[in-house]
């Protein structure tokens, strides 16, 4: 299992193909990028269900929306950085306020896009998503969890928001592994602090905690925060109790994304110190996914520096709490 | 003669004209024009009543369309009033949502509520919101208020009917300062490339917008040309004329192979004469001294 | 001056008025509501630098980032709703990446906005605003402030987002008042806990942090974080350790926007206890300002109730820290 | 004959035909077509070595432009490579930031940077980024990337152009694919409304997108018409043909009271027989072997 590798983007393309077989009303749309996101496979197999909508993401949006008025459950596709920014308004008025059953998938999510560099590399859907009433935010950790995730979405009535990515990742889940939209899993139990992720960064989250039990015998929890929206509150306020200290990792801007909501129920619960692991209110550039993580602070190490830290940060009450 | 500030109006009676209508088979509504003129005119009366009530609202926009509501309600749809949601009835999407007084009077007029709701238009808890909440209140089918979204909504219903064969047809409105908006064009190229012919836009061409005229202010003109290029089949109506626009939606329903467009020739704030043509009153509330003068008028007509 | 009352809206008018005499290179741009905007009476003197865009945010976006790259400083400004959310990916592409020098009016911020309804309230934008990267995002507090809020916007190179209301509200500073971009200013000194406010909220938390004095004895900092980005992060983290306990006040989803802000500094640097008054996660609705206020939350007792209750919490370490 | 696939192809020399092309009157240009028809060959082999050596990159709108750009850059345009900000410059908007490694190359060809440089692209740290970052790289003159932008800003400046009485003219390249964004057509709207006559829109009208072909995903014909509605001038031309791409720009430069649009007919993947006409040549490297073909298929021309 460690080594299996395999992009997000293909468990979305699995899971369309199984519900566009088990149900006549699964619809898809994509904008021109169907190669890409892979909907091209539910394109060949169902293509009456399939609407390629050009180049024009606000009026793929709006579509969606009329076909789940008409009792559709369109799957509305392409990159995610154009997917939640182009059509932002449309997602607000139309789809989150009507509240149509519309499922977003927002592929190429985050820095690991590579050469494409910035304007191709979605680092601020999170925060986007997650400030709209009524939707719902998903952001599976491998191809396995975004094939259940995304069969999950057509569970929920109303929009859903799943961001998935273009590279092979490490598939860290297996079949068995639980999946309930709403509950984070605890995939690492720990005592001294704990480490929230979604998306890739669960994988660098679990290798870091591994090697800091080795090389610092610390008792590190890593939690795959698969849904943000709505968030595992129980989960969340439990770590901060039972571990005191939490470091949150995101392939997106620290500020706003998954830390950000985490940080909020933090201080509303729990206050312990935290460090958010993200981009820095940067954008992207142009590199192989690896130097990207690497220069944008998204590895195992940072997490693992970011860990060290906060642990410190806990032990010295003084310095980080009030006076 | 003044008019107290706090006066309440009254809805007109809609009944004795929707009634005769709607229980008319469609054969001898072409024979009621008078009914339907005398109809629009208790809509516009109604409309502007709620506006002044709420102290706020758009009368200019919804005095406009309110002929071609009628008809379209009340001639060209398939409605069921008793359950809005009805799965044979037709769609009609409200693009430009602001003019809201307007689509909630005439559903009033056809029974979706009681007419006595709309003088809770724009208040606190009412159903009846600045701008259609359909979770609130069903029959308005969308949410909306941001401008140049309806036609893409519409065409996703209509790509739904069509891969259901199913007869229904899906009407939509449009402003013609909201033509502006890209998401329009995208909108209008999809119904062509999908050759919905079960969409029928409504451009109602009264050349305001609110910062003044559309001309002035960002052109549009030569629309018709403009629609063409695109690959619809465009029909030029006057949307004053109950018959011509029965006209113009028979043909639009028979067209085959293209969405058909009505682009309607209106005069904002139509039938009341100090509103007509005058940008100030797209977004304003008569006082209560203006909406006796404007229903006086109205009367008179 | 308690009772002056004056829409924000006028300040940024007014700003534009004295900045179009200054400089001939200031143009304004607006997207047919400059009645409402007030940028009508920037027209009525300069005509030929003002645009009128039509119903079209992307483009006038687009455009505005054009006359910032011939050298001219565009101030676009549209309702804070459309110019925030259907600009996005026009802002962050093209203005936000590229670092065009353009400056943002978002009118209309907020539930106050009133009878329009839930379409018009704009409640997102700080959130959209603040994760992108080169923005700088302020909120001032009443009609003077925005005035100078907006003069200082040129002086800054880059993006400026720049949010203001369109009801009349209380006018809470003058002329003396100092103002300096990114630096909070603390408009009342206290120990026991601080609300941190920006825009309307600050008087509503004024209001507050009185009753709180004389009804309950307790000492309330008031903070005016008329900035947003970049975050006085100094000014929070010293009321953080001075008084042990924060609530924020903002006109805007309690998710993602200035306290989502506020408590990611909180958790980084001093985890105290704190509370987001905001609204909860709802579109807003018709009715008057005042009705509206009241039903989100957004009046000063809640402020108060959110005060007690966090400093209730803060006098009880056990509860609220880690175990 | 294979290729290894760590071989480091060169980058041609541009030099002898551009260096005689820019110091050339503008006059004596027009004599000079075998010699732009050399550069844009140049040109073509030289994007293909940058997105081979990249590893990921957009051959097929690269190739379908490089005759524009080559006339555009080095008959059409003011430009000043050493001063790449100057101020008297034509301004030229991609559009369709995808194609980058045509701009680089022409850049490079006309001298604003090492043309060793285009071995860089995109590769950690280099200033060709996947999409242009002005900010990286001032001759780019906008970071783009999402499509249906440029337009606008091409405007904003022709804009400011006018207000300051300058002569500076602005070009903007889009895809036919990126016409369906309907921010196009907004900013087609402004730049007629504006009568925005320094302005030219150039089309590369390559019947491909990702997708497939245009008119399968979603149809845009009839373009000339579609421009002349929205009143724009229209100048229909063979983009492969360096004299009537030259005769096209100077009309629309004499042109006033309109923007012009130049619709160029090309072929997507123009000048490499595999790449030409093929939706999977949009936005994939060729492998070294595949490139020593495409060089040779050049050099052959
Ligand atoms: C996206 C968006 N931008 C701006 C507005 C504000 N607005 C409301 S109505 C209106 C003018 C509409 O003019 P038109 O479409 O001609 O409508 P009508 O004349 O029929 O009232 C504007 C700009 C809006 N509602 N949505
Ligand atoms: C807003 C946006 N949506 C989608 C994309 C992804 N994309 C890049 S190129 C392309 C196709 C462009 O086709 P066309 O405009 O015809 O370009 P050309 O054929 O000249 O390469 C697409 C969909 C993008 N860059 N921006
Ligand atoms: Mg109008
Ligand atoms: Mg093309």
């Amino acid at each position: 299992m460690e080594n299996k590798m395999k992009a997000t983007r293909e468990g979305y393309a699995e899971a369309l193909l199984i519900l566009g077989e088990e149900n006549p009303d699964i619809v898809v749309l994509d904008a021109d990028l169907s190669k890409s996101t892979l909907t091209n496979r539910f394109a060949e197999k169902f293509p009456g269900r399939f609407f390629d909508m050009g180049i024009a993401e606000q009026d793929m949006m709006g579509t969606a929306a009329g076909l789940a008025k008409a009792g559709k459950i369109p799957f509305v596709t392409t990159y995610g950085v154009f997917v939640s920014g182009r059509a932002w308004d449309q997602i607000r008025t139309t789809v989150c306020y009507g509240c149509f059953n519309v499922k977003i998938g927002g592929a190429h999510g985050g820095i690991s896009v590579g050469p494409d560099g910035a304007t191709h590399q979605s680092l601020e859907e999170i925060a986007l998503m997650r400030v709209l009433p009524n939707m719902n935010v998903i952001v599976p950790c491998d191809a396995i969890e975004t094939r259940k995730a995304t069969l999950a979405a057509v569970e929920i009535q109303g929009p859903v928001y799943i961001r998935f990515g273009r590279e092979k990742t490490p598939v860290i889940t297996d079949e068995d592994t639980p999946y309930e939209f709403g509950k984070a899993l605890t995939f690492r139990d720990g005592s001294d602090i704990t480490v929230i992720a979604c998306g890739y960064e669960v994988g660098e989250a679990l290798a870091a905690a591994e090697e800091l039990e080795k090389e610092n015998g610390l008792s590190v929890r890593v939690i795959n925060l698969h849904t943000i929206k709505p968030i595992d509150e129980e989960a969340i306020v439990k770590a901060a109790k039972e571990t005191g200290a939490i470091v949150t990792a995101e392939e997106h801007q620290a500020a706003g994304g998954m830390g950000s909501a985490i940080a909020e129920v933090v201080v509303r619960n729990c206050p312990v110190p935290m460090r958010l692991v993200g981009i820095e209110d940067r954008f992207g550039e142009s590199g192989q996914p690896e130097e990207l993580l690497e220069e944008f602070g998204l590895t195992s190490r940072f997490i693992k520096k970011a860990v060290l830290e906060t642990f410190e940060r806990k032990k010295q009450p003084a310095a980080n709490r009030a006076v | 003669m003044a008019v107290k500030e706090d006066k309440v109006f009254e809805i007109p009676d809609f009944k004795p004209f929707s009634g005769e209508i709607l229980s008319a088979p469609k054969g001898i509504r072409r024979k009621m024009i008078p009914r339907y003129e005398e109809l629009a005119r208790r809509i516009r009366k109604a409309l502007l009543i709620a506006i002044q009530g709420a102290g706020s609202g758009h009368p200019g926009g919804s005095l406009s369309s309110a002929d071609i509501l009628t008809v379209l309600f009340f001639y060209e749809m398939k409605i069921n009033p008793a359950n809005a949601c009805s799965p044979d009835r037709d769609y009609f999407i409200l693009s430009k949502g602001h003019t809201c007084p307007l689509l909630y009077s005439v559903h009033a007029a056809a029974g979706y509520f009681p007419p006595g709701d709309l003088l809770t238009l724009r208040k606190f808890g009412s159903l009846l919101q600045g701008h259609p909440d359909w979770k609130k209140l069903e029959c308005c089918e969308i949410s909306c208020g941001s401008l140049g979204q309806g036609l893409s909504i519409a065409n996703g219903i209509a790509m739904a009917m069509k891969m259901d064969e199913k007869p229904n047809r899906v009407y939509c409105l449009m402003g013609d300062g909201e033509l502006q908006e890209g998401q329009v064009w995208e909108a209008v190229m999809t119904s062509a490339h999908y050759k919905l012919d079960n969409v029928c836009a409504i451009v109602d061409y009264n050349n305001l917008q609110i910062d003044g005229f559309v001309e002035d202010v960002m052109g549009i003109a030569p629309l018709d040309d403009k629609f063409r290029a695109f690959s619809w089949n465009v029909i030029k109506v006057n949307g004053h004329d109950i018959e011509a626009l029965m006209d113009a939606f028979e043909s639009a329903r028979s067209f085959r192979g293209k969405p058909t467009v009505l682009i309607c020739s209106t005069v904002k704030g139509k039938g009341v004469s100090f509103m007509e043509n005058k940008a100030d009153w797209h977004g304003k509330a008569p006082d209560a001294e203006q909406l006796a003068l404007a229903l006086r008028e109205l009367d008179a007509q």
